[in-house]
């Protein structure tokens, strides 16, 4: 019990907020269409691409990579959502494991067919180290902590309080009784869909020059994760979300210092399986959806 | 003529329900329409709301043909729907159902619409940040029918209201209908409790096996008589009415 | 009572299934010809079809008709076929004992881990057999002295049927085609002897409405654990037959393909439909192999057509082919809403 | 009382949803043999007494006893299947994708086949249970009313034709004890006879113990040989029929004026 | 007369296209140099790709069309282990030449030749040379003692760390103090490298995935081990990218490679000219390198076989001594190449051959 621990807990924090992060948009979609997203890391590698494309065509400079990166991949889920996601309003769940598995192969296999099946090295970001004794911290991991919070507070203030959250709650509780209201569904599908994939692809370009190495496939991983997190936290429970993401990547850090690497994934998995032995419904379930 | 409905057909997918139904609703008016279990009385409701597949024959509403039309545009023609079983948003609060219920009004003024429903409906304003799964069925009715009447629609088409309530409750959204219309809206009610009904409304019309089969005032309809026309659609004193 | 889409896929029949024998027939007996007609390679992926066409039974059993989607049919495909590699390694023992110990143990493995999954419901559900699938990967590849890690085990023999003077080994794609018909077509007879036996109620039951069959008296978790028991033998069977069709085993049989192909074959091809599984897999292999023309456009290709169908035909193919299959035998397949 | 006369006995029976305490210490005696009602206005615990007796829900504190077996534990399909005790719902379930008949075998298999294994079985045996379960569903399906719409999945049926499929479900194992939640709502009145015909027909020929949750009073009155009535989670009377309509406290909570 | 048909069997698609688009570009160079040299005996090389996915039932599938339809009698693949394993015992049912470019599971060749699979050949070095080599360099040469193991969690990274533990004993005094594995496509490393900062290793033996070494390198660099702890093993150590993600850290790098760009030999420096013209200034990798030296070898084989029938080149190529840019290579009685390996050390931010190892793996010695 010593330095090792804290420091190993701070790892996991920072590791436990992107999770967090782009599970905060596969939990908004789930809340809507009670649909599994199988392809939510996908949008994760595209706005990696996306801001790598920006780079090294347009502009060497990453922040502006950020916003030209969130913006094209925001078209793209215009697209997609309007084309796919809001006709799986009301389809049996069927329809939404296969168009998302769909999605996913195509958006996938499609960057590959773009820019090549090679890895790419993402360059850029602000990656000097900030040094605190012996423990140090890229500058990007502090702004991407940072970002993880501004996002889950603007997420809440927006689910509580704004016309289009008070619709995304009521969207996810009776779909029916929204038509009786006069509430478009689709249209609510459509901007959740749309503001749960730029979070995803800010989450991609934020931790592009932390990964370093991109490559078409490098979504399906976090795909998993997301969704660890997403039953974690309670389907559809923003708060419960950030939670739950930071809880995993504490454990994780803990498995990987303590135990050993390999064992990473299956013992975080295993902590979370004995968890939903005890809350069935996630840790933050209850009443209180959003 | 404010509503017409001309040899309507109407159903789920490809299977029809409404055979040919004719009804004419004038302004101000509170009709029942009652019938046995599966005569198409909801299937009704929900055609004229556009919930259902559409087959043939005309909706006119103040003239204009309104048929298959999707659920908003009827609710921007004036028309609101209170369905069978509970519809309402369980996880949020009173205020927050009826601000989701003004969705449609755009840029309108919330809070002078929440506070006229709120007259309408005391009850409601004393449980106003309570969430709605938590008030008793007659509560929870009485804010389904306070987020229809909500936008101010010219005629409320109601499903069902009394199930599963209390003599009382029954009572309290009863008088509460006969309210709305002397403040001169027009009401489709949809009812099994036949007597309640006809104490309430107006005018009686029977549907049976997707058809009209009766229509006249309620005084000219004993309780033996709808007896009857559920069994055989006819009625046992006259058979030669219809 | 709560109402997600997860656990109640809405599914238009109202009678327990029935089957068109004569559609059967017609179809056995096309397959039976089939090695007259065909060059190895498409026998080759035809067997393919039918180890995924295991795997697949299963799922549909738990999915199509109790309706709990369960991902661990990768790891019971992935167990069954560790279970026969091993036993072919190290005692020697014959294919169709590999193949019936393989099934069982699968089934076996199935008590224990469905135990504590069948506590939880919908996505929780979900995510505990995904869980399974890490575990198991994690297992394969750090219990070395039995699974040999990544190296995985080669070499696993080809099946060898017979006794004695009898026994010959199956080499030749034809042979391979008939063997894996044959345990394919008993498969599909036990899967639908299943769903039509009373317990076949009781798990429709369950997909439609869990509390209210529980009221009635069926005891649902007994059922949902036999149920999870018996898909997982189902894929313990395909896993043997891969096993020793590929002859290699490694921790890859865990991979996210695997589990995905199997659930994109029994929602492509009809999910609690009996013909479902059978059509999707023969029609995915179709597909997946006909797409390798272009190699580079394939997946691609592949992702657009699952999106098609997802709007083209919401409920899967089986609909589609029960009415063609209808119209050829002159007889009438499901009551369907067809007035 | 003995056990012999005793068929259901609801003993201190507590139950809290957070802050609202749905049920406060409840005694309830039904005989063998009775038709019991139960009133009370919305959201007095009625349901939630019915969720308690048959393991739907947890009950805080307090035992319920079935024909002198205390029953508070058991899991809910023992109670129906052992205990021979089944209940309906207020919120009308069926199972939406089976048609009519296939829901009342459904209904009375569990009770027809000696256990889970022998379900799996599809010998000559089980076929012949299977028969005389759908013989016994067409003879409901024609009492209730139901034969036009018999083809149809459960699910496409209206309202009221769920409800009847559920009150029809109920009677389809011969159960020895049925709590029916609220099984008039949404009926006609001509099929309100009918099914009251049911009911009564059921409880004289077959000996079955009724409790029954309505808020037609004027039917349930008739129908029943006592009426309990529940008032914010307490019981609040226990009396004839004649007797509860006059009680001046039932009127002011549940009747009205 | 018509084109000889060679297969390549890749993963093109999904999360391990990364690995398989190399290969394909690589021998693709290849065909277009024959080609353009008036092909093999008078005719064009036509190369056939198949889509592995790094799954062995779609690698089997892959490999059973190219026989039964396209009629390959020669097939290059693949670079997942597992599917080669699966494709061996099907080429040699159909006898084709199988000719494995990437692979490193030790099985391959323990089972070839001799060991059971006449037509399966493999012309990549096996880990056992490189563990042994990269272990004697660092430990004589950089004086490392203090070893933590960070490698991929695949064959290939877990067979390297098998054999370094095998000789490991030979050097007084030195130990692996921490041992883990990362799976493939993941991109965290703080919290194993916190753990092996304080174990006070002095060396990590990392035997990576190309594209992971960048993220280790600069997670390193976060933690401040930048010349404290040094990487030995295997992983694309010398590429231009790694090093640029964090020259600091890449200092002091040693590596067994099968190759790489700064090979000074003129023919693989052409080769890294030409890749580049070809694929918009891409800089070739590994795996490009082995295919495309692959197929070169497979030209020199039917040109001395005379013939491009399976059989015959599978005869010359057990006999053949072919020159590569990286020196001669010859085949075992196992079908392994002996060939050389380069031994690089990172100094300056530039790759620096140490030395040319070319060992012969000892079959009888080696436990499986
Ligand atoms: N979603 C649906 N799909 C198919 N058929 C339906 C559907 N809903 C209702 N039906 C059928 O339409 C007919 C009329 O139903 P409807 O709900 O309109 O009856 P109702 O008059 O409202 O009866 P109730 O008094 O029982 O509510 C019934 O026979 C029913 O089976
Ligand atoms: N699952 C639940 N969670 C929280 N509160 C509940 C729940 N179920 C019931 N309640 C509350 O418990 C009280 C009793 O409810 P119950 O449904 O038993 O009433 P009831 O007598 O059946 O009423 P009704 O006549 O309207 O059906 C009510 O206040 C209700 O809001
Ligand atoms: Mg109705
Ligand atoms: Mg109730």
């Amino acid at each position: 019990m010593d330095s090792f621990i804290l420091e190993q807990i701070v790892n996991g924090i920072i590791t436990g907020s992107m999770y967090a992060l782009v599970a905060a948009g596969m939990t908004m979609i789930f809340g809507v269409l009670r649909a599994i997203n199988f392809a939510h890391g996908e949008y994760y590698m595209l706005g990696t691409f996306a801001a790598w494309w920006v780079m090294s065509h347009l502009t060497s400079e990453y922040s502006l990579a950020i916003i030209g990166g969130v913006a094209i991949v925001s078209v793209i889920a215009v697209v997609i959502g309007r084309a796919v996601m809001q006709r799986l309003v009301g389809q049996p769940f069927q329809a939404g494991v296969l168009a998302t598995l769909g999605l996913s192969l195509i958006l996938q296999n499609v960057v590959i067919l773009a820019f090549g099946g090679g890895y790419k090295v993402f360059s850029g970001g602000w990656i000097e180290p900030i040094e605190l004794g012996d423990f140090g911290m890229s500058q990007q991991r502090v702004i991407l902590v940072g970002v993880t919070v501004v996002v889950f507070v603007a997420l809440e203030w927006m689910v509580r309080s704004t016309r289009l959250g008070r619709s995304i709650r009521a969207v996810s509780q009776n779909i029916e009784c929204c038509q009786v209201n006069g509430i478009d569904v689709e249209q609510v599908v459509r901007k959740t869909f749309l503001i749960g994939v730029a979070i995803a692809a800010l989450s991609g370009i934020l931790t592009g020059p932390i990964n370093v190495s991109i490559y078409g496939g490098m979504g399906e991983s976090i795909t998993l994760k997301t969704f660890a997190v997403i039953v974690m936290g309670g389907m559809g429970n923003v708060r419960g979300t950030l939670i739950a993401g930071l809880l995993l990547g504490v454990v994780e850090s803990l498995v990987a210092g303590y135990i050993g690497l390999q064992y990473r994934d299956s013992v975080g998995f295993i902590a979370l399986l004995l968890m939903l032995m005890l809350r069935p419904h996630g840790l933050f379930s209850s009443k209180a959806r959003f | 003529m404010e509503l017409e409905i001309d040899n309507l057909y109407a159903g789920y997918g490809h299977l029809d329900i409404l055979h040919g139904v004719d009804l004419k609703i004038r302004h101000g008016e509170f009709v029942t329409l009652l019938g046995p279990n599966g005569a198409g009385k909801s299937t009704l409701l929900k055609s004229l709301f556009g919930m259902t597949t559409h087959k043939g024959g005309a909706i006119r509403w103040k003239g204009k043909d309104i048929a298959g039309l999707k659920p908003q545009a009827m609710l921007g023609h004036g028309i609101a729907y209170v369905p069978q079983g509970r519809c309402n948003f369980q996880l949020m609060t009173i205020d927050e159902n009826l601000e989701m219920a003004a969705y449609t009004i755009k840029d309108g003024d919330l809070k002078g619409e929440r506070d006229y429903v709120y007259d309408l409906f005391p009850i409601l304003q004393k449980r106003r940040n309570e969430l709605a799964g938590n008030m008793s069925g007659g509560e929870q009715q009485l804010l389904e029918m306070a987020m229809a009447v909500l936008r101010r629609p010219e005629i409320l088409l109601v499903d069902e209201p009394s199930v599963g309530l209390s003599p009382q409750a029954i009572t309290l959204v009863f008088n509460e209908l006969k309210r709305l219309h002397k403040g001169g809206r027009t009401i489709l009610l949809v009812e099994q409790n036949t007597r309640k009904a006809m104490e309430a409304a107006e005018r009686a019309v029977v549907l049976r096996l997707g058809k009209v089969i009766w229509d006249s005032p309620c005084s000219e309809l004993s309780n033996a008589d709808l007896g009857e026309l559920f069994m055989t659609g006819r009625r046992a004193t006259d058979t030669a009415t219809a | 009572m709560s109402t997600t889409t997860l656990d109640t896929p809405r599914l238009p029949a109202a009678r327990l299934a029935t089957v068109n024998w004569s559609a059967c027939a017609l179809g056995l007996a096309a397959l039976l010809a089939a090695p007259l007609f065909l060059g190895d390679y498409y026998l080759h992926a035809m067997v393919l079809a039918m180890i995924f066409l295991l795997p697949a039974l299963g799922l549909n059993l738990i999915l199509g008709y109790t309706g709990m989607l369960s991902l661990a049919q990768g790891v019971f495909f992935g167990f069954g076929a560790y279970v026969s590699a091993l036993m072919s390694i190290h005692f020697g023992t014959s294919f169709i004992v590999n193949l019936v110990v393989a099934g069982l143990a699968a089934g076996l493995i199935a008590l224990p881990l469905g135990i504590p999954a069948l506590r939880l419901r919908d996505t929780s559900f979900v995510m505990c057999t995904l869980g399974l699938v890490v575990i198991a990967q994690m297992v394969s590849k750090n219990w070395v002295d039995l699974t040999r890690g990544d190296m995985g085990l080669s070499g696993v023999p080809r099946p060898r049927i017979g006794f004695g003077d009898w026994a010959f080994t199956v080499v030749q794609a034809p042979e391979y085609f008939y063997l894996a018909l044959v345990i394919a077509a008993l498969a599909v007879l036990g899967f639908v002897a299943l769903i039509r036996s009373p317990a076949g109620r009781c798990m429709v039951a369950i997909r439609d409405n869990e509390r209210l069959a529980e009221s009635l008296g069926v005891p649902t978790w007994t059922y949902k654990l036999l149920v999870f028991m018996l898909s997982a033998v189902f894929a313990g069977l395909g896993g043997s037959l891969y096993a020793h069709f590929s002859t290699v085993v490694s921790p890859l049989v865990f991979q996210a393909y695997y589990s995905n192909t199997i659930l994109i074959i029994v929602l492509g091809g009809g999910v609690g439909k009996i013909p479902g599984a059978v059509i999707g897999s023969f029609v995915f292999v179709a597909v997946s192999e006909a797409l390798r023309i272009t190699p580079e456009l394939r997946m691609v290709i592949y992702g657009i057509v699952l999106l098609g169908l997802v709007f083209v035909f919401p409920q899967g193919l089986a609909p589609l082919f029960e009415r063609f299959a209808a119209r050829i035998a002159g007889i009438g397949s499901d009551k369907e809403v067809a007035k | 009382m003995t056990a012999d006369t005793s068929m259901l006995r609801i003993e201190g029976l507590r139950k809290n949803y957070g802050a609202v305490a749905a049920l406060q210490g409840v005694d309830i005696e039904v005989r063998r043999g009775e038709v019991m009602g139960l009133i009370g206005p919305n959201g007095s615990g009625k349901s939630t007494l019915f969720d308690c007796c048959t393991g739907l829900q947890k009950s805080d504190a307090g035992r319920v006893l079935l024909k002198g077996v205390d029953i508070t534990d058991w899991p809910m399909n023992r109670i129906a299947r052992e205990g021979r005790f089944l209940r309906s719902f207020q919120k009308t379930v069926v199972f939406p994708t089976l048609d009519c008949e296939e829901n009342l075998v459904l209904a009375g298999q569990m009770s027809s086949f000696p256990n889970v294994l022998s379900t799996f079985w599809i010998g000559p045996s089980a076929k012949r249970r299977v028969i005389a379960l759908r013989k016994r569903a067409k003879e409901l399906i024609e009492i209730t009313g139901l034969s036009r719409v018999a083809h149809l999945p459960a699910g496409n049926m209206s309202g009221g034709q769920q409800k009847l499929l559920q009150f029809a479900s109920m009677l389809m194992p011969e159960p020895e004890l049925i709590l029916l939640d609220e099984p008039l709502a949404g009926i006609n009145p001509i099929l309100i006879e009918k099914v009251i015909q049911s009911i009564e027909h059921a409880n004289r020929e077959l000996g079955v113990t009724f409790v029954v949750i309505e808020h037609n009073t004027d039917v349930l009155m008739n129908l029943s040989h006592r009426v309990v009535v529940l008032h914010q989670g307490a019981k609040l009377a226990d009396d004839t029929p004649e007797a509860v309509v006059k009680n001046p406290e039932v009127i002011e909570a549940y009747l009205g004026g | 007369g018509d084109p000889i048909k060679i297969g390549i069997i890749s993963p093109m698609s999904g999360p391990n296209a990364r690995y398989g688009a190399f290969a394909n570009k690589g021998a693709a160079l290849a065909a277009s140099e024959i080609n353009a040299a008036g092909g093999l005996l008078g005719r064009k090389v036509q190369l056939v790709s198949g889509d592995s996915q790094c799954v062995p039932s779609e690698g089997v599938a892959a490999t059973q069309r190219m026989i039964s339809l396209e009629k390959t009698p020669i097939i290059i693949g693949d670079i997942c282990s597992s599917v080669t394993l699966a494709m061996q015992p099907l080429a040699e049912e159909s006898k084709v030449l199988l000719v494995n470019a990437a692979s490193s599971n030790p099985d391959i060749t323990y089972k070839a030749g001799v060991g059971g699979f006449k037509w399966t050949f493999r012309n990549y070095p096996t880990d056992e040379v490189r563990a042994a080599t990269v272990l004697e360099y660092s430990v004589k040469n950089k004086g490392f003692k203090k070893f933590a193991v960070l490698s991929v969690d695949s064959d290939y990274g877990r067979g390297a760390i098998k054999f370094t533990k095998r000789y490991l004993p030979k050097y007084e005094g030195a130990e692996i103090l921490s041992e883990d594995y990362y799976k493939d496509s993941e991109t965290d490393f703080r919290t194993v490298l916190s753990k092996i900062r304080r174990s006070g290793a002095q060396a990590i033996i990392l035997y990576g995935q190309a594209d992971t070494t960048p993220i280790i390198a600069r997670q390193m660099l976060e933690l401040g081990l930048a010349g404290k702890i040094a990487l030995v093993g295997n992983g694309e150590f010398n590429t231009k990218d790694t090093i640029a993600a964090a020259p600091k850290v890449m200092n002091g790098a040693v590596e067994a490679a099968a190759w790489l760009p700064e090979v000074p030999a003129p023919r693989s420096l052409k080769f890294v000219e030409d890749y580049k013209k070809a694929n918009g200034g891409e800089m070739p990798n590994n795996h490009a390198y082995t295919h495309y030296d692959t197929l070169q070898l497979i030209a020199q084989a039917i040109r001395n076989a005379k013939s491009a029938k399976g059989e015959d080149v599978r005869n010359t190529l057990a006999g053949i001594k072919y020159e590569s840019p990286m020196g001669s290579v010859t085949f075992d009685d196992h079908n392994q190449a002996v060939l050389p390996m380069a031994l690089v050390e990172i100094v300056d931010a530039k790759p620096v051959i140490k030395g040319m190892i070319t060992t012969k793996v000892d079959y009888g010695t080696s436990a499986k």
